[in-house]
């Protein structure tokens, strides 16, 4: 297992720089100028130099190892500095947005947080909602609570949360005043009251995302209890005499919860990669919002960063979705 | 995740005996007599009590975004200013917008575009991850190469792709096809190629394990050609995830269609769809509920019909399941 | 009192990314960094100048201004503190205009500083500003939100190409405005306190200011006027009845000022067709071949009816304008009256000009047999579509095809030389966008369209005449104008030279645009200003109890 | 007291509610099993074997099933009769595990996968017995131990996949016995293993019978385990119970055509002796039957020389191979035009891979195969396509084998498309042709796989073979999957083939009664090489190898009066076919015993 785990993550080197060459090449290509931000009362020699001042007169490819150097070499350096109080990385330059003129990596460490809070924990409820629906819907399959979650999931499925959004603002936050509709990033939990609030202001976003992870979720789920339902371990099981009970959540869950809880894993990157609408709805402003907003202001830099990020997130859990499904279940032998 | 593996109790279904002293002779025919293969798939799905409604409702809205037009013949860009912000009536059904254009015939031809572009989309996003997958799982050489491809998009943003596509191609698409069919093929493969990946890993694990399967080893020893092999005995037999897929991929499609109208990157504004029609009527929640209804309602129905149009087609594609 | 009266919330929908307007050449900005960074004089809500930083006005009967129009005089008040309390000097005026001209700077203000040939400071409360000619209007540098002064100690080492690396700076100026930054957090959130350095010892009465970007303007309407989550909402670009819908909410109320923003359509003077080569497409080298026709452009104008357009896209905050400059009252020419839509004349005017329906298709041909189709663009937003939709339903009934296209604001505005769908590019024949000038002064925005300003090619597509519109005569008055200091001929010339850009086709202006914002009802001492920057007077903003 | 029946299965009906309506799984079923008594239950596939026993453990209705009629009564342990097909689930939950046990067909599937054996054998002690878990744990080592598993205390901790099918069928046993029930129910519990798995499984139950006085309800539809097993049969055939008796009776004077059908069915070891060329079996009920031995001819048309197959293990950070599975290794043999040479030897001795190595469907290391003259071995990829003209395979899982959602007749017919040996309309009458050959009707041209009975499918496979005219078939466990019935008729199938067409067979099996039945010259193997060797009345009645002695020592007799004690069998583990890089290999060498009968005589590892 560790031998594999080490040559997919060896594996995955090329792969990210490939990846990374890709995005870069992309983003050359995409319309769009850093200097679209500038008035028009610049004159032109002014904006080239503005542009030279950027990195942007030198050709490509130096350019792209540039990058590679920062954020390979000096970024990870940043971090030791960070984490020791050290100072290796004093003086070099580092990946720098052309819109803020900030180092990229501050933002997005910025960002984090509010992202964690919110997608994460959308992912989370919408996980421990979905679990117990998928497992009663296979259960009694084609009762009415079967029929209901999946006509539920449905619609959950096929509402855009540019709508649900807004309508759940309307409700909650407009015409009951419960909730507030705009999500306020500096506000910091330090006591009980606090926290009440960041769950006020948490309970909507999390609400429109948790309603499609959920939708999801629970489909998988239940597809994997009917493959295992009828397997003949479970009749064995109560052969044995087993309850129902135990049967079905010990002997039934624990195998279906395996391709789950990797469909489970592979999802970890998107928490990270933010929600981009249902940020903006409700003005959570983070990394989805960051990226949005980097590709319209083509900060380049940012936005090469950030999706070089969720590459290597989505590498780095395809991996863990597979080492996952080797620990959880005996059969698979890598190697 | 597919129902392959699933409980096929298909022994007993034709008991041994048959062939004995007791039974009706050495080879007792079955009293069914061999049909069409379209006619049984036919049967079947037609006693799949959620796919029958399900495709009727779908055929239905088809057959109310295409040939409605012909019925209801006002113009869904028509702008009668003086008959505004109507509620439904007898002359409006579903009322009318900001500008006095008839939200009947706007959801009509919004339909049409959603619809198309749910179906084209997800077809080419199904040939293209059918094709990778099989590929991949078919030959080994091609797998590692492939699957990386595979990461690769799934690690692509899709937005600058998008702004990339638009820059590189809307011109030329746009003076060959003009411009309304230039940016639905542009949106249909921007929609297409950033969304085939799942189905290409689906189908690629299906192959491997069908590999190993003893009909191709049969299959080979006949002296089956690869293209024959993958034609005649992997394709049939990864239908059931590509059904799948199919169905998640229209639904999937009209959406994202109509998160890029809420980006700005969708159709242009006097080309309505159902997702430009919900974003639009978002503004007017309050005042005006029902202009968010139908097309939130056209799109709930188009998703639901199509997922359970898509359980039924899966059972009834698959003989083993049809014969039950 | 100072500090008493608790927080005060403000939501911009588009979050600003850096306090320097210096880097930054965005409302958003400006907007931001003018709580912090104060020029030495503003305009209030008239465009009158108010001394801030200054004890006066400096005018040519004061003697601030010299007779020959070269030199201007300010005289720094006293007592002035930058927020972190040392004293604020003539030299930082005179670093500010260094820092804005440096050469590697990029300094995004640049305009404002255009024919400055030094700034020289005898003492440290004397600024005196020397023109290379005669500037009857001496106003531009230290005047408005876009040239505030920064401190010279903080941005002493951020001189020219290391401009960018002053990440703190940036991100944190020190300035005289009535509050300081607490954090700045890029394109999301600003948090700020009172100045305790501040002039007036009585203000500002809130003790923290939030400062929150991002998201769209219904939302942050709704933030202000419903939920009565913020205070004050800037610039509520949305339909008229959902604003009224929003005012239902009770918390909060919209007000409306206009200044001198126009919406309009830009008609292309050259032809944008895709079958001519890039370099020569949208360039002087082939023109239009039926836009430049007064027959077609009137027709055009006659054809929509703008007081629906008012009515359906702006309610208060809109008012019907055929003009390109509506403000200031002494500016605002009076020629033209369009209130009336009239389609037959419209119709009737095409005909005699030769333009008909040859082969009965509904649209209409040129003498040359060429149909009349046009492209159609503009930026994204709901109120633009609306008005592509009526309009290209009007030019319809006259015979005129419109295809629409619809670009992401941030590409249309965005000026990309790469991208062929900038408004700068305009390759589409009509394309409809708002634009102003700041300050009180239109001789700048009345040069825009002078010939050489024509985007092209060989200027990267920079430049301000989008219509490529060029007249000699003019350019001509246009020279007259920047040489004449009367206030009252001035004000003639700019009406002649108005008249000039609208009888001859540059534009058809549409809908004089009053900017609208939102402040809760518990706000007070809101004075809506379109001449400056809308926090231009904060630090009067009050809680009414 | 004593006589009374532990259990009385009293007009059993059990429905299943289908989409077509409801379908009768068993109708009016009547038997008791007394204590301490094994009773079987056979017949074929589908005859409801499995019904009537889940539903004495009222687990049919986790199926979809449902009890429509009868009463099941069993004898508490307290001594209370209780009808078990009204009692609560409750109360079936306490009986469950506790007064009746319940061992499954599948070993492979029966275990859940994911959780270890000793979890999944206490969990049942806890829940009857409240036993803590320390002294459940001792309880199920003890159960290991009575089931003869080697290293019990290692296989606690193990998962399922880790072991053997033998092992995993002995620990399903344990779990059934683990709390003594009064009655134990097997449904086929070695239909799944090999034989001397089997004879091993057999004579373990035999003994835990005598030991704990267990009574015993034993389904199975192989009639030599019934012979081996059984106190009293009753022989079911579709849904109903066609005949009950002690198994002597059943087998001297069955009464009913169908049990007459079934024993007839049986091949039994020793049959042939004396005859030395392979003829087809006597059916009951099929009329002008000629029983004619096939002589064949002397004729060489394959010859192997030293074949040789690995396959590589890879490992280690560059994939790399670390080891080899030496699967065939030196096998040299002849077959004769006309004749049939059978390959015997117990699951994983390289039967298969021999076999699919002469066709080059896996690519042999070495070796040497001349199929009439052409040197298989060195033929490019056309050369080989074409070659498979002369040579065709039939797969173990007629199921497996074809291809589930293609009509028959593309089946058939994809050989010649394959070939363009024909088109169109005759390719139609060629089917046709083959459908007839094969004895199926020609209307079942259009049906699907699934619509079939497993010998039906076997005879699809056979016919798609025959579809090419090759001279040479391999035939690996063509009949092994198929219920005892259809297995004689598809064997006599295939001898008619061969009398009429003159066919070659490589006849791969592990069933010593069919191979006895089948071949003419035999090849006994045993990890990857041929062991013994002979024309099959040498080796049969002869035995030199100690393997071969052994192999026939665990094939059930279908003879009550010849049963098999456990202290006859004696096997040992078979070692692992997995050597590193720089083993080698030695060559095989045979010594002559009598001519023709070659017996090895280099180590082979037995
Ligand atoms: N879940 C079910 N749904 C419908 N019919 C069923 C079901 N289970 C069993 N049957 C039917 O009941 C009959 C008896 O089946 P059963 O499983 O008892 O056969 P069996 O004798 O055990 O066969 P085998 O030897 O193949 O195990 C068959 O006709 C079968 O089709
Ligand atoms: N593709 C393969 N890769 C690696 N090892 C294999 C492969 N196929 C077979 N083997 C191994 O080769 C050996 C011989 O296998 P083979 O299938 O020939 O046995 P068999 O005698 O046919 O057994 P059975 O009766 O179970 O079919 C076994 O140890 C098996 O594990
Ligand atoms: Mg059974
Ligand atoms: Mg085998």
């Amino acid at each position: 297992m560790l031998t594999f785990t080490i040559r997919r993550l060896v594996l995955a080197v090329p792969t990210l720089l490939f990846i990374s060459l890709v995005i870069f090449l992309l983003l050359e290509l995409a319309p769009g100028d850093p200097m679209a931000q500038v008035p028009l009362t610049v004159p032109p020699e002014v904006k080239e130099k503005m542009r030279e001042a950027l990195g942007l007169g030198q050709p490509m490819h130096i350019r792209f190892w540039k990058w590679i150097v920062q954020f390979f070499w000096i970024e990870p350096q940043v971090l030791i500095d960070a984490v020791f109080g050290s100072s290796f990385s004093a003086g070099d330059l580092r990946v720098i947005s052309w819109q803020t003129r900030s180092p990229v990596m501050d933002i997005v460490v910025q960002r984090i947080p509010q992202t964690l809070w919110v997608v994460g924990t959308a992912y989370l409820v919408g996980i421990l909602i979905a679990i117990p629906i998928g497992i009663y819907s296979a259960y009694k399959q084609y009762s009415w609570f079967d029929q209901t979650g999946t006509f539920i999931s449905m619609i959950g499925f096929s509402v855009p949360p540019f709508f649900s959004g807004v309508l759940v603002i309307v409700i909650f936050s407009v015409n009951l005043g419960w909730f507030p509709s705009i999500y306020d990033t500096t506000h910091k939990v330090v006591d009980w009251d606090s926290f009440v609030t960041q769950l006020q202001q948490m309970v909507m976003p999390v609400m429109v995302l948790a309603l499609q992870i959920t939708a999801q979720i629970s489909r998988f789920m239940r597809a994997s209890m009917l493959d295992n339902l009828n397997q003949d371990y479970v009749r064995t099981a109560r052969a044995k005499g087993l309850g129902e009970t135990t049967v079905v959540m010990v002997h039934v869950l624990r195998n279906s919860m395996i391709p789950v809880v990797t469909v489970i894993a592979l999802g970890v990157p998107s928490i990270f990669g933010g929600a981009i609408i249902t940020e903006q709805v409700f003005k959570v402003n983070g990394i989805g919002q960051l990226l949005i907003g980097a590709i319209q202001a083509n900060d380049l830099p940012m936005v090469q960063t950030l999706t070089f990020i969720f590459a290597v997130l989505i590498v780095l859990f395809n991996l863990i979705a597979d080492v996952l499904y080797g620990l959880l279940d005996p059969r698979i032998r890598y190697d | 995740m597919t129902d392959k593996d699933r409980f096929v109790p298909d022994e007993g279904l034709a008991p041994a005996s048959t062939a004995l002293p007791g039974g009706a002779g050495p080879l007792e025919e079955f009293t069914k007599p061999p049909s069409n293969q379209w006619r049984e798939v036919w049967d079947q799905f037609k006693n799949h009590k959620g796919a029958l409604y399900g495709g009727i409702l779908f055929l239905v809205i088809v057959l109310w975004v295409y040939l409605g037009p012909v019925i209801w013949t006002i113009d869904a860009t028509h702008i009668d200013i003086r008959a505004r912000n109507q509620g439904p009536g007898f002359s409006h059904p579903f009322g009318t917008d900001q500008l006095g254009r008839d939200t009947f015939a706007r959801m009509m031809a919004g339909g049409r575009t959603s619809v198309s572009v749910g179906i084209t989309a997800m077809l080419l996003a199904l040939g293209l991850g059918s094709f990778v997958g099989v590929m991949a799982g078919f030959f080994k050489r091609l797998d590692g190469p492939l699957m990386r491809l595979t990461d690769l998009f799934l690690a692509l943003p899709l937005l600058p792709l998008l702004l990339v596509m638009m820059l590189l191609f809307r011109d030329p698409l746009n003076s060959a096809f003009g411009p309304e069919q230039g940016i639905f093929i542009l949106i249909v493969v921007a929609i297409g190629v950033t969304s085939w990946m799942p189905t290409a890993r689906i189908v690629r694990g299906d192959v491997l394990a069908l590999k190993e399967r003893e009909f191709v080893l049969a299959a080979r020893s006949i002296g089956t050609t690869n293209t024959k092999m993958i034609l005649r005995h992997i394709l049939p037999n990864v239908l059931s995830p590509i059904m799948v897929s199919a169905t998640l991929g229209i639904a999937t499609a009209i959406i994202t269609e109509s998160a890029l109208s809420f980006l700005g990157l969708g159709f242009p504004p006097d080309f309505p769809t159902w997702g430009r029609l919900l974003f639009d009527a978002t503004d007017y929640l309050q005042q005006y509920p029902e202009r968010v209804f139908w097309p939130g309602l056209a799109i709930s129905l188009t998703v639901l019909s199509v997922n359970y149009l898509g359980d039924g087609l899966r059972d009834a594609l698959d003989p083993r399941i049809r014969g039950r | 009192e100072r500090g008493t009266d608790g927080q005060v919330s403000l939501i911009y929908w588009q979050a600003p990314s850096i306090l320097n307007p210096y880097l930054s050449g965005g409302t958003k900005e400006q907007e931001a960094s003018a709580i912090v960074l104060e020029p030495l004089a503003r305009f209030d809500t008239k465009g009158a100048m108010v001394p801030y930083l200054v004890t006066e006005i400096p005018t040519v009967e004061n003697g601030g201004v010299s007779e020959d129009l070269t030199q201007i005089t300010w005289k720094i008040a006293p007592g002035i503190k930058w927020s972190d309390g040392s004293a604020f000097t003539s030299a930082d005026v005179k670093f500010t205009y260094e820092y804005c001209t440096h050469p590697e700077g990029g300094c995004a203000q640049l305009r404002h500083f255009e024919g400055v040939t030094s700034v020289e400071t005898p003492d440290d409360s004397t600024v005196v500003i020397n023109f290379a000619e005669p500037t009857p209007y001496p106003y531009g540098p230290f005047v408005g939100a876009e040239s505030p002064i920064i401190q010279a100690a903080q941005f002493a080492e951020c001189l020219g190409a290391r401009a960018p690396e002053c990440t703190e700076a940036n991100f944190n100026p020190i300035g005289t405005g009535a509050y300081v930054v607490d954090e700045f957090r890029p394109n999301d959130v600003i948090t700020m306190s009172a100045n305790p350095n501040y002039r007036d010892p009585n203000k500002p009465a809130f003790s923290k200011l939030l400062f929150k970007g991002g998201g769209d303007a219904t939302a942050a309407g709704r933030a202000v006027m419903e939920t009565g989550e913020f205070d004050y909402a800037w610039n509520l670009q949305l339909a008229p009845d959902v604003i009224a819908q929003m005012e239902k909410g009770g918390k909060g109320v919209p007000v409306s000022a206009f200044g001198t923003l126009v919406e309009r359509i830009m008609l292309n003077q050259t032809d944008a067709s895709p079958d001519l080569p890039d370099g020569e497409r949208a360039t002087a080298k082939h023109e239009h071949p039926f836009l430049t026709d007064p027959a077609v452009y009137k027709a055009m104008s006659m054809a929509i009816d703008r007081p629906l357009l008012v009515e359906i896209g702006y309610g208060k905050a809109g008012k019907v304008t055929c003009n390109w400059v509506p403000a200031p009252e002494a500016y605002a020419s009076t020629t033209f009256d369009c209130s009336t839509q009239d389609i037959e004349g419209a119709k009737a005017m095409l005909e005699a000009a030769g333009y008909k329906d040859s082969n009965g298709d509904g649209v209409r041909e040129t003498p040359d047999g060429k149909p009349m189709k046009i492209l159609y663009q503009t930026s994204t937003n709901a109120v633009r579509q609306d008005f592509q939709a009526l309009i290209k339903q009007w030019w319809s009934e006259i015979g005129i095809e419109s295809e629409l296209r619809n670009v992401n604001a941030s590409v249309f505005f965005g000026g990309d030389p790469g991208s062929p769908d900038t408004f700068q590019k305009f390759y589409a024949d009509v394309e409809m966008y708002a634009n102003n000038f700041n300050g009180a002064d239109p001789q700048a925005y009345l040069g825009s369209v002078l010939c050489d300003k024509a985007p092209r090619p060989e200027t990267q597509w920079q430049g301000e005449n989008i219509s490529r519109w060029c007249r000699p005569e003019y350019d001509a008055l246009h020279k007259k104008l920047s040489q004449t200091a009367s206030l009252n001929e001035r004000a003639a010339i700019a009406k002649q030279l108005n008249d000039m850009v609208i009888e001859g086709g540059a534009m058809i202006p549409l809908v004089h645009r009053g900017r609208t914002s939102a402040h809760s009802n518990t706000l007070g001492g809101v004075a809506l200003n379109t001449w400056d920057s809308e926090l231009w007077n904060i630090a009067d903003w009050y809680r009414i109890k | 007291m004593l006589d009374n029946p532990i259990a009385r299965i009293e007009g059993l009906r059990v429905e299943f509610e289908t989409k077509d309506g409801p379908v009768v799984g068993v109708e009016d079923i009547s038997f008791e099993i007394e204590p301490g008594e094994t009773v079987c239950i056979v017949g074929e596939s589908g005859s409801g074997k499995s019904v009537s026993s889940l539903s004495l453990m009222r687990l049919v209705e986790f199926g979809g099933g449902e009890i429509a009629a009868g009463r099941l009564i069993f004898d508490r342990k307290d001594g209370g009769e209780l009808d078990l097909a009204t009692a609560g689930q409750d109360l079936m939950r306490h009986i469950r595990g506790n007064e009746i046990g319940m061992i499954f067909q599948e070993p492979m599937t029966a275990l859940n996968p994911v959780f270890t054996v000793g979890r999944q054998l206490t969990e049942g002690l806890r829940v009857h017995m409240g036993m803590s878990r320390a002294q459940a744990e001792a309880r199920a080592l003890e159960l290991l131990k009575q089931v003869r598993i080697p290293e019990p205390e290692r296989r606690l901790k193990q998962y399922p996949h880790e072991l053997s099918g033998g092992m995993r069928q002995r620990v399903v046993i344990a779990m059934a016995m683990a709390c003594e029930p009064r009655l134990l129910i097997a449904d086929e519990p070695t239909t799944a293993l090999d034989v001397t798995i089997q004879a091993e499984i057999l004579a373990l139950m035999d003994r835990l019978k005598r030991e704990t006085g267990t009574a015993v309800m034993f389904i199975t539809h192989d009639m030599a385990v019934v012979a081996q097993m059984a106190d009293r049969v009753v022989v079911m055939y579709r849904g109903k119970k066609v005949e009950e008796g002690p198994v002597e009776q059943i087998f001297e004077n069955p009464q009913h055509d169908y049990t007459k059908a079934l024993l007839a069915a049986v091949p039994k070891l020793g049959e042939m002796r004396g005859k030395s060329a392979p003829e087809p079996m006597k059916l009951l009920g099929v009329e002008g039957q000629t029983i004619a031995p096939i002589p064949g001819t002397d004729e060489v048309l394959l010859r192997v020389r030293g074949l040789t197959t690995r396959f590589a293990v890879k490992g280690g950070f560059f994939r790399r191979t670390v080891a080899n599975v030496h699967a065939v290794e030196d096998v040299s043999f002849t077959l004769n035009r006309g004749q049939t040479l059978s390959l015997v030897g117990e699951s994983g001795c390289g039967k298969s891979t021999a076999g699919r190595s002469i066709l080059r469907l896996v690519e042999p290391n070495a070796g040497e195969i001349n199929l009439d003259g052409v040197d298989i071995m060195k033929l490019d990829q056309a050369g080989l396509r074409r070659a498979r003209l002369d040579m065709q395979m039939i797969f173990q899982d007629p199921f497996a084998s074809l291809n589930p959602q293609m009509q028959l007749l593309d089946q058939v017919a994809e050989p010649m498309r394959n070939y363009g040996i024909a088109s169109g309309s005759e390719i139609q009458d060629r089917v046709a042709n083959l459908f007839d050959r094969v004895h199926l009707p020609r209307s079942f041209m259009r049906r699907y796989p699934h619509e079939m009975s497993g010998g039906q499918r076997q005879r699809i496979a056979i016919a798609r073979a025959l579809a090419l005219n090759p001279k040479l078939i391999v035939a690996d466990e063509a009949v092994s999957a198929l219920d005892v019935s259809v297995q004689a008729q598809v064997l006599n199938l295939m001898m008619e083939l061969q009398a009429e067409l003159g066919l070659s067979y490589l006849f791969i099996s592990h069933d010593m009664a069919v191979v006895e039945r089948m071949s003419h010259h035999v090849g006994v193997m045993y990890l990857g090489r041929i062991v013994e060797m002979g024309p099959r009345a040498r080796v049969f009645e002869n035995p030199q190898h100690p393997y071969t002695q052994a192999l026939m020592k665990a094939v059930p007799i279908a003879d009550p009066h010849r049963r098999k004690a456990e202290k006859d069998l004696n096997f040992k583990p078979i070692p692992s076919p997995i050597h590193s890089l720089d083993y080698v290999a030695e060559p095989s060498r045979y010594d002559e015993v009598e001519p023709g009968h070659l017996v090895l005589t280099t180590d082979s590892g037995y």
